[in-house]
């Protein structure tokens, strides 16, 4: 038996299986949206014991003194590195007027395939910084990849 | 030692500069004035004499006070005369004209003041504008220095004969204590200096008597 | 930023979340809670993703295509498709279906007067038909049709939408292909890049060896502790866990040796006459095996 | 006789002592703050969180006809090209973020229209991440399979470099430049280089290439081929592409040779370090 239905001894078996939910006329439980879903989550702040600590990834870059002070180590600072070449020209909407290009890889088995690799690099030894035949645009919109 | 009010007599003696002293509480937006850089119950007390839950007498914690600004006169009397003119228009706004004051008060379409837990701006609101009536009253000219000169508002309540406005370096405010010790240190040249003028001014129309 | 964060959304009413038979209580709710005015007028699946989908082929229509209305208050009209709508609704030009519903004050647009609006009413796919010009094959004149359904086969490259569009076609003829409608012309935002520089490259593989991507850069690229990412094993652990293989027994060593053994051992040649004489055996055989055949056969 | 009176009002101070009657101490309404008292520059950072400096953009300017890149389009853009890209986005992300809140205040709900485009801006973020993270993994999986035909690659290069006529020398140094970072990793710029078992490998390799195409004629070549001591082919290397500078280096590495000096195959690359570093001091 278990421990809780000694304190429950007083309500029906049928009682106890839908406990606390109970129901109105319409079917629509008196409390929460509804009985199922998973019960296991993630802590929030506010659970746990005294050694429970959750942060929220914006703190904890150095340490107390004992003094009332604070001591940041550098290297537990987030850092933001922003480029060295900045190209303002490149928004974050593409223009409705321009092509959706389709990338088809024929005869590769995808971006990942190193033989496009190395078909690339042998482009960039032979004809330098430059479109070829290959890379460049088809059919107005199909390009190799 | 701002713990009684002191006279203009006083004040020069004691090497203090004609300055009256605002300040703001972070939490309530109450101000406290003073004629020393320094405050005390003694201040509170006279200040907030009906205090209700929306007035509250505010604590003495250092730590949520702060300057709001330093106004220094051409006179000792006439700062005197200044924090005078504060003290009752405050005593006004809290007893005698209540309601006029509650009448003043901009409300929002659903005809409440706003607030945030404790925090009323309008307590600071209210005692710029009482600055502005005092100094107009004193008729002493009168320069304030500004912790935010956002806090002044419109330049066409300031009567711009008597007033000058000036805003702290935003650096110097963290250490308020030096702060206030060079404020008193310029007002007191500031003040000797017109002494000196005034003097000449009165030897030269004696000659020319 | 509470709308940004995820954190509270497994507690938030989710109605695909929420099984069938419980749906009709929230659609009950929301009809009750719902003023007229701002009431879906399409009947909407609540566990469906209503999103307007961006695939012309489940679009069917596209805005600008013409239409016959085959269904409802409207039967006979046709209009133009102006607008798309969420769950699958198609918003129609002023010769549509309409509705009229009041609007109280607070709710007013700019420049309102009255109380009582109309504004049309989204129609579904089934209340429309696809109006297209075909030439008749008897007498070459164009006439207007309402097509009974389309079906999409193929691609090609739309110069107008700039992108891969599938060929619409009547259903079960795929000689008669109805062309999209036109799209209107759009400029670009202020927010958008130049068609310019959205094309030109600026990347070229340059080196096996050199990284292409700062090895800083790849953490916050890639998750570092990402659970689909399998550690691979070193030298040493694949050591430590593979067991020692067992010594060889006698017995084991003799067979192998006898194995390599016949291994080297040329192989035999078969001859002619083998081969005669092995066929001469197998043909005996066979003989014999349909002799017994024929035998159990009389019996 | 002048009165005291009279003779106050002589004085040039008559304008201060003259009484003015002050306004009378009663309460007026509060002052309340403005804006207008303080000037912003117009370089502060906060304006970063303003589009156009404005406080609220109107829906024609969230631009709702621009499409989110894609990733076929982001896979032409170079890594700097991305990085800026994604800080755009980013800041983008913060002003619409702003603005959300600043609506938010008054319809109680997060503004659709500029929740989509914070969207789109976020799918355009993704696919950026998607295209760098695919091309780590490209150039990883290259590095896995390139010995393998590394050989055949040379060869080539060999059979290009070699054959090509004297007017397309430049053409050649150029493909040579690119060849020697895209196999071997050596920058020509000599402080991005750190010397490891690729570059002995390419100097070694380079060194023999420019020998064969400028001075095959040369009367020591065939005893000073191929070239094998990384310190003799660190000479090569630095040589200019024409005949007379190789022919010079030549007669160095052959100086070397009779003075005994080489490098040691098992401390090459600390070797050539330190020469490397030694010039970059100079």
């Amino acid at each position: 038996m278990k421990p809780s239905q000694v304190s429950f001894f007083h309500t029906s078996a049928v009682a106890q299986l839908v406990r606390p939910w109970t129901k109105e006329r319409d079917g629509s439980l008196f409390y929460g949206l509804a009985k199922s879903g998973t019960k296991r989550h993630a802590l929030t702040t506010k659970q746990g014991n005294k050694n429970f600590y959750k942060g929220t990834r914006s703190s904890g870059i150095g340490r107390h003194t004992r003094k009332n002070g604070y001591i940041i180590q550098w290297n537990k600072v987030r850092t933001f590195v922003t480029p060295k070449v900045f190209n303002d020209e490149l928004k974050c909407f593409v223009s409705p007027n321009s092509v959706q290009i389709k990338n088809e890889f024929k005869g590769y088995t995808g971006p990942m395939d190193p033989k496009l690799y190395m078909t690339k690099l042998r482009e960039y030894i032979w004809h330098g910084k430059a479109e070829t035949e290959e890379s460049s645009l088809k059919k107005g919109y199909i390009e190799r990849g | 030692m701002s713990n009684r009010f002191r006279s203009a007599n006083w004040l020069a003696k004691n090497g203090y500069a004609p300055q009256v002293f605002l300040f703001r509480n972070l939490e309530s937006g109450q101000v406290l004035y003073s004629q020393l850089p320094t405050f005390t119950d003694y201040q509170i007390k006279t200040q907030f004499q009906r205090p209700n839950w929306q007035n509250k007498r505010p604590s003495l914690r250092r730590d949520i006070w702060r300057l709001m600004a330093v106004v220094d006169c051409d006179t000792y009397e006439g700062s005197v005369k200044l924090y005078e003119n504060l003290v009752q228009l405050r005593s006004m706004r809290d007893l005698t004209l209540k309601d006029v004051a509650m009448r003043f008060r901009p409300r929002n379409k659903d005809g409440n003041i706003w607030y945030s837990a404790q925090f009323r701006p309008i307590y600071t609101q209210e005692a710029v504008a009482d600055l502005a009536t005092s100094i107009e009253n004193a008729q002493t000219k009168s320069k304030i220095h500004w912790e935010d000169e956002w806090r002044k508002g419109e330049m066409s309540n300031w009567d711009g004969n008597l007033v000058t406005h000036e805003s702290i370096d935003r650096v110097a405010l963290q250490t308020p204590k030096a702060l206030l010790e060079e404020l008193k240190e310029k007002a007191k040249v500031e003040f000797n200096k017109l002494k000196t003028v005034d003097v000449e001014e009165q030897q030269q129309s004696q000659q020319t008597v | 930023m509470s709308y940004l964060t995820k954190a509270g959304e497994r507690f938030r009413l989710d109605l695909k979340r929420i099984p069938k038979h419980r749906l009709p209580y929230f659609e009950k709710l929301q009809r009750e809670t719902q003023p007229p005015f701002i009431r879906p007028q399409l009947e909407v699946d609540l566990h469906a993703d209503g999103a307007v989908p961006e695939d012309p082929k489940k679009l069917k229509y596209l805005v600008g295509d013409r239409v016959l209305i085959v269904k409802g208050a409207k039967t006979g009209n046709v209009c133009k498709i102006s607008r798309h709508v969420e769950h699958g609704g198609y918003i129609l030009d002023e010769n549509g279906p309409s509705t009229t519903v009041v609007v109280p004050k607070q709710f007013w647009t700019e420049g309102q007067r009255s109380h009582v609006v109309t504004f049309p009413k989204p129609v579904t796919e089934d209340q429309i038909k696809l109006i297209t010009q075909i030439e008749d094959d008897v007498t070459h004149e164009t006439k207007t049709v309402a097509v009974e359904n389309v079906e999409f086969k193929g691609t090609y490259y739309d110069e107008d939408y700039k992108k891969e569009m599938p060929y619409r076609m009547v259903y079960g003829d795929d000689d008669l292909v109805i062309p999209w409608p036109r799209p209107t012309p759009k400029e670009d935002g202020p927010l958008s890049t130049e068609v310019n520089t959205v094309r030109e490259r600026t990347y070229f593989v340059e080196s096996v060896i050199k990284d292409d991507i700062p090895s800083d850069a790849l953490d916050s690229i890639r998750k570092k502790h990402s659970k689909w990412r399998r550690g691979k094993l070193t030298k040493t652990e694949v050591k430590r866990l593979t067991p020692p293989e067992m010594p060889l027994t006698e017995t084991k060593k003799a067979y192998l040796a006898e194995r390599e053994a016949k291994k080297q051992q040329p192989r035999a040649l078969i001859t002619d006459e083998m081969k005669a004489f092995l066929g001469k055996k197998v043909r005996e055989h066979e003989v014999k095996v349909i002799k017994q055949l024929e035998e159990l056969q009389d019996l | 006789m002048i009165t005291s009176i009279q003779k106050r009002a002589l004085h040039s101070s008559a304008k201060c002592l003259v009484r003015v009657k002050p306004p009378p101490l009663t309460i007026r309404p509060p002052i309340a703050p403005t804006v207008k008292n303080f000037e912003v520059n117009d370089d502060h950072p906060l304006w970063q969180f303003f589009h156009d400096k404005k406080y609220l953009r109107s829906y024609e300017d969230l631009d709702n006809a621009g499409r989110p890149w894609t990733v076929p389009e982001l896979r032409r853009k170079s890594f700097d090209d991305l990085h800026s890209l994604w800080y755009t986005c980013l800041k983008e992300r913060n002003i619409l973020a702003r603005e959300i809140q600043v609506l938010q205040a008054e319809i109680d709900q997060p503004d659709q229209q500029f929740m989509a485009a914070s969207d789109r801006v976020r799918e355009t973020m993704w696919r950026i991440r998607h295209v760098l993270s695919e091309r780590a993994h490209a150039q990883q999986n290259a590095r896995e399979v390139f010995e393998q035909s590394e050989e055949e690659l040379l060869d080539d290069f060999k059979k290009y470099y070699l054959d090509a006529s004297k007017d397309e020398d430049a053409d050649v140094q150029d493909a040579l430049k690119r060849l020697q970072l895209a196999v071997f990793g050596i920058s020509e710029v000599i402080d991005e280089n750190k010397v490891d078992k690729h570059f002995i490998k390419g100097i070694k390799f380079i060194s023999n290439l420019k020998l064969e195409r400028y001075s095959s004629d040369h009367e020591k070549y065939s005893e000073l081929t191929p070239i094998t001591d990384a310190g003799e082919a660190l000479v090569i290397f630095h040589a200019e592409p024409t005949a007379e500078s190789l022919n010079e280096s030549i007669d160095a590495v052959l100086e070397m040779r009779q003075n005994g000096v080489s490098v040691d195959r098992y401390d090459e690359i600390e070797t050539i370090q330190a020469y490397l570093n030694k010039l970059l001091e100079e």
